[in-house]
């Protein structure tokens, strides 16, 4: 599989073929501008929710209140600017469902991030007279190694998978884990991913081997290789990159992180088809001169 | 600040049960009965019931389902769990293989109001040795196997498998031969994840039709990795490959090295490598992440051909735009067999055309039923079987 | 018996995953179990090998004073700051009450730890930055790639083009004038949702098939050339 | 206060190699591997080495009674506990790569793995991305829409046309990797408009990227211009 190739730099070049040629210094430089600048700006833009990110509104929205979710954190902090908004506002609508949340990662780094999402979640002033406590009504069981094959594991058996908690506590002495024995024991599944193992392996090993309902958020990378199984209903929805938590902020309805940056996002993606744009003009300009 | 919230619980709780509870009694649920859970390892039974006529009727009084065991139809019987209301099924995971178990149902009602229903039983928990529920699945693996199995037989008993020609594959020579006219080293990154990939198995094999061919035309060959298991067996196969290739004497084991198991450093390292030493011909082969983009721009902006191959759907887009030649997928497992006109590789590449076969026919298959069934022409049960038979659980 | 035994390994272990699969009937169920938990630990230990290797060549490279040796010792310096503060600090750090020093030890990433704040004043922004480098990168490569140079190149060009526009609001925005239905995120979505999906799904057809043929040579121990010779 | 400083001034460090290489950038590029390499080192041992072979012998944590009673009941503490040690062992061969003579023992517990994941895969993509995505792709050619009772030919005509560019995607696609044919005549053209599926697909998933890239960028710049100089409200 090939495509044809940019000739070469000659010398001699006319305007158009230096253009086609541009030293990439100098789109870095704009967009730079391009993300800086709208920063400084409140954009309101109407924010399109795509079918995906409504679905994956829904399916929280249709669980019965204080139902047992299990979330897995599986980035780190480079995918947080898409994945920790969305994590956040997830926290949010399942609290207010009164939903038991218990918290796992197969990423080492995905526990701290779910902490610091977490703490955002509870600050939040309609949680401040439920009184919710660690232990009851959610819990950090932490990081594990081995990847695929711990989401295999928990098939059988959960509490050998994570024998402690993430600050070492006997994840069987947490009220919310009693009679906790694996994936059939939880209402819903979520799984937050940017990259393996992630959104993939969950689907292969948990949802198609338990039946469970699962639904995720994907980095925007990670998310076209996760779309065939939207479609076909391994998963009830999908937030894919920072428009995903825009949108799900929109329906949501608690505006955040997500919708304040798609200013920038606008400004920064006009930059990019601009571009585009010039490099076909310089394209189509040099080769018809030869 | 708690018992606030359970006191808001309740008095809610109490504003929908009086008026139910005053209007009528609670209704226990009807026919319970108790099996073995199927197709598992044992100590499950599964606890069915009929819904209660309250909880039918859709009774604001109905908070759910209570499920009680006993080992005797007389009891004593014990609390083993509760459903929520409009279940009709409970499993109890902790039972005994091989024991009598009974089970009682109640229709929970608020302010401790409830309705037990008749003894439902017994059953016993049993393993089983087979899960019916994947037998196509079982089935499926079964062809695969032996096609896969047949083909790599009859590959390596002489017959001749014909295999299409792979672009990108073709140009490997030519990389190869152009480094050696520039007198420029070529660099063939495995990837970045361990052995246990079958993406860096099959980047491996292709090093070793990499290294013969530099061997041959005598080029330098760097083999940067991530991890020092896939160094160790890259170096297996390229000092091989200069044997097989008649010139031991060039190997350098130190061409071939570990720089950092971390991403980025990784990124910046060879990112650094290539644009001091301009290397002319670079392969990426294996599971690539986020650094492919940059590997690959920074290929780009030195000329050099590029000839790349994954199977990370996320990262194709980027080979795609970037690099001269792309392996996509299924072709990067292809190449080795390509190139080295093996008989067990070539083989098992016939073996998996077969399964393309298989797919393309069911999907057609499939369609055109729907089709028919859409258009009111064809029996909608037997479509809906056909769609359901690809169903593994 | 450095290869067979190595390959009859790999063949029980991966023959007990595949009929784990039909056969849920004891011992398999507690043999799959036991085998998920060594791998756990094997790949824990796995991780660790990477890093002792990294310790290991920056430490030659001091020894013998090679170019970039500098830049090696700082490896190791900062190595051995998160390091200590990870494992020592916690027990400078206040303890809470009843907690032993193990399990005191074990809260090493709570908010406020040493630990913690090399996590999110040194881990975070170096790594985050390191990845935030593609947002340049990828407009290059779009400036380049991105021509009409042939069918194939116009149609990626034109799915990238309505996607990307589709993906922010001011596609709508400058489209507004397209019916309802028919708006720039709403094409954005019907390929993304049909089109891209049914390429992915062959796409990923394909590796399966490869993935499943290769992981069958392994277990049946045709594939070998993945532990190399002698040595 | 400081401490925003030192991460700011590691932001710009890293930032400065899209414009070149420099030595300031190599610094901090020693950094972040020595403490990522750090990081994992204490968060391996703590969250899942200690774990793993220590908790269930009961070093940590008591156990509640209700949860001991399931224990007993399911038996999820008659495993052997003492049998975790063997991968400890297994775990100590792998380190053993290390030393040059007796490096190829790590071949035992990578073979290990290696069987774990082939064995896995093996399965869980005959029925991930085979067999579910072949019952997916099952769409009737016509697909009849009803409004109020009544076909309405616009919405049946453009479902239908969805459904058969979903199929036609993924047939021609599977076409196109076929490698024991010559891709000739109707087979050839086939294969190649499944390319053009292809294309289609890397195009969409390269304009999905851009975003996810441009997030990363915004993420930093925010840190920057809000938290760290607070140039944004």
């Amino acid at each position: 599989m090939s495509l044809p190739e940019t000739p070469t730099p000659r010398t001699g070049q006319d305007f158009w073929e230096r253009l086609a040629q541009l030293d990439r210094r100098i789109i870095f430089a704009f967009i730079f501008l391009a993300l800086a600048i709208p920063l400084f700006f409140t954009i309101r833009q109407p924010i399109a929710v795509s079918p995906e990110g409504r679905a994956y509104f829904e399916a929280i929205e249709n669980l019965p209140a204080g139902s047992k979710v299990l979330l897995s954190f599986d980035f780190d902090p480079p995918s947080s600017p898409e994945l920790q908004p969305m994590a956040e506002a997830t926290f949010k609508q399942l609290l207010t469902k009164n939903c038991k949340l218990v918290v796992i990662a197969l990423w080492p780094q995905g526990p701290q991030q779910a902490e610091k999402a977490l703490a955002v979640a509870l600050r939040d002033p309609q949680f401040k007279d439920l009184k919710l406590e660690y232990g009851e009504n959610y819990a950090n069981l932490g990081f594990m190694a081995g990847d695929e094959v711990v989401i295999q594991k928990m098939n059988s058996d959960l509490p050998s998978t994570f024998p402690s908690d993430y600050k070492g506590n006997a994840t069987l002495s947490l009220p919310i884990m009693q009679g906790v024995k694996n994936y059939k024991n939880f209402d819903f599944i979520i799984n937050f991913s940017s990259g393996f193992p992630g959104t993939r392996e969950w689907v292969q090993f948990c949802v198609d081997r338990s039946g469970s309902k699962m639904i995720a958020g994907n980095t925007a990378v990670q998310a076209p290789e996760n779309y065939p199984y939207v479609r076909s209903g391994q998963l009830k929805g999908l937030l894919a990159g920072m428009k995903g938590a825009a949108e799900y902020e929109t329906v949501v309805g608690k505006p955040g992180k997500g919708v304040s940056f798609m200013g920038a996002q606008s400004v920064s993606h006009l930059v990019v088809i601009l571009f585009v744009i010039l490099g076909n003009i310089a394209y189509f300009a040099s080769r018809r001169k030869k | 600040m708690k018992s606030k919230f359970a006191l808001f619980l309740f008095g809610l709780a109490l504003f929908a049960a009086v008026p139910a509870a005053v209007g009528q009694t609670l209704l226990p649920p009807t026919a319970v009965r108790a099996k073995d859970a199927p197709n598992d390892a044992g100590k499950s039974i599964l606890a069915l019931w009929q819904l209660s006529a309250s909880d039918i009727k859709g009774d604001k009084a109905v908070i759910g389902y209570q499920i009680f065991r006993s080992v005797s139809a007389q009891g004593p019987f014990e609390a083993v769990g509760t459903a929520a209301k409009g279940d009709t099924l409970f499993t109890d995971h902790v039972a005994k293989n091989g024991t009598d178990y009974y089970y009682k149902v109640r229709t929970l009602g608020a302010l401790g109001v409830f309705a037990e229903s008749e003894t439902g039983g017994p059953a016993q928990a049993k393993a089983q040795w087979f899960n019916s529920d994947r037998s196509n699945a079982f089935l499926a693996v079964l062809i695969l196997v032996t096609a896969i199995l047949y083909f790599i037989y009859k590959a390596s008993t002489g017959k001749e498998l014909y295999i299409r020609k792979i672009a990108g594959l073709e140009e490997v020579d030519n990389a190869v031969g152009r480094a050696t006219e520039m007198g420029k080293k070529i660099i063939f990154i495995p990837g970045r994840q361990d052995m246990d990939n079958v993406q860096t198995i099959a980047a491996v094999l292709l090093l070793g039709r990499v290294a013969k061919l530099a061997a041959e035309y005598e080029t330098r060959l760097e083999v940067p990795n991530v991890r020092s298991m896939v160094m160790v067996s890259c170096r297996e196969v390229v000092k091989e490959a200069f044997l097989k290739a008649g010139r031991p004497e060039a190997y350098r084991e130190d061409d071939i090295y570990y720089i950092t198991e971390d991403q980025f450093g990784f990124a910046a390292a060879v990112d650094g490598m290539m644009l001091r030493d301009k290397p002319a011909a670079v392969f990426y082969q294996g599971a690539f992440f986020a650094e492919a983009l940059i590997f690959a721009e920074t290929g780009n902006s030195i000329g050099a051909i590029q000839i790349a191959g994954t199977a990370q759907p996320a990262q194709l887009p980027f080979f795609v735009v970037a690099c001269d030649y792309t392996l996509i997928g299924e072709e990067l497992f292809a190449a080795s067999a390509y190139l080295s006109k093996e008989p067990r590789l070539l083989g098992s590449l016939k073996g998996q055309d077969v399964g393309k076969v298989f797919i393309l026919t069911a999907i057609s298959l499939g369609a055109a039923l729907a089709t028919l069934k859409a258009m009111g022409w064809f029996s909608g049960e037997w479509t809906a079987a056909y769609i359901k038979a690809f169903l593994v659980r | 018996m450095r290869r067979e035994i190595p390959l009859i390994i790999t063949s029980f272990v991966g023959f007990l995953f595949v009929i784990r699969f039909f056969i849920p009937h004891e011992p398999f169920a507690s043999m799959e179990n036991t085998a998920s938990s060594w791998i756990q630990v094997i790949k824990a230990f796995a991780i660790w090998l990477g890093i002792l290797n990294l310790l290991k060549i920056s430490g030659e490279k001091i020894y013998k004073k090679d170019k970039g040796w500098g830049f090696a010792a700082i490896v190791i310096a900062s190595f051995l700051a998160i390091s200590i503060a990870g494992f020592f600090f916690p027990f400078w750090e206040t303890r809470t009450p009843g907690d032993s020093f193990i399990e005191h030890a074990r809260k090493f990433q709570y908010p406020g730890t040493s630990f913690d704040w090399f996590y999110t004043y040194v881990y975070t922004p170096l790594s985050s930055t390191m990845f935030a480098t593609l947002a340049f990168f990828i407009a290059s490569a779009a400036f380049r790639a991105f021509r009409a140079r042939s069918f194939q190149a116009t149609l990626l060009l034109l799915a990238g083009f309505i996607v990307m526009l589709g993906s922010v609001p001011v596609g709508n925005a400058l489209f507004s004038w397209l019916p309802q239905g028919w708006q720039v995120s709403d094409i954005a979505d019907w390929i993304k949702n049909y089109p891209q999906v049914a390429g992915q799904r062959a796409i990923q057809i394909g590796i399966a098939l490869g993935i499943i043929s290769t992981s069958l040579r392994l277990i049946l121990g045709v594939e070998r050339s993945h532990l190399g010779g002698e040595g | 206060m400081v401490s925003l400083t030192i991460a700011g001034f590691l932001t710009l460090g890293i930032m400065s190699f899209v414009y070149k290489d420099n030595p300031v950038y190599k610094l901090c590029e020693s950094i972040f591997i020595g403490v990522s390499a750090g990081y994992y080192f204490v968060s391996i041992f703590y969250q899942s080495l200690l774990p793993q072979l220590t908790d269930k012998i009961g070093i940590t944590g008591e156990l509640s009674d209700s949860a001991l009673a399931y224990y007993r009941e399911t038996g999820s503490l008659a495993s052997p506990q003492w049998f975790n040690l063997i991968a400890a062992v297994l775990g100590v061969m792998m380190l053993l790569r290390l030393v040059p003579k007796i490096g190829w023992i790590a071949r035992w517990p990578l073979a290990f793995v290696i069987g774990s994941t082939a064995g896995l895969r093996l399965i869980g993509e005959l029925q991930t991305n085979i067999m579910a995505q072949i019952q997916k792709s099952i769409l009737p050619l016509w697909d009849p829409q009803y409004i109020d009772g009544s076909l309405n030919m616009a919405a049946s005509v453009g479902h239908s046309l969805t459904n058969i560019v979903m199929v036609a995607g993924i047939l021609t696609g599977v076409v196109y990797f076929f490698f024991s044919k010559e891709h000739k005549g109707v087979f050839g053209g086939t294969a190649k408009v499944g390319i053009w599926f292809l294309m289609v697909t890397f195009g969409a998933a390269f304009g999905l990227t851009v975003m996810s890239r441009m997030s990363l960028l915004i993420g930093r710049l925010d840190f920057l211009l809000r938290d760290w100089l607070h140039l944004l409200g």
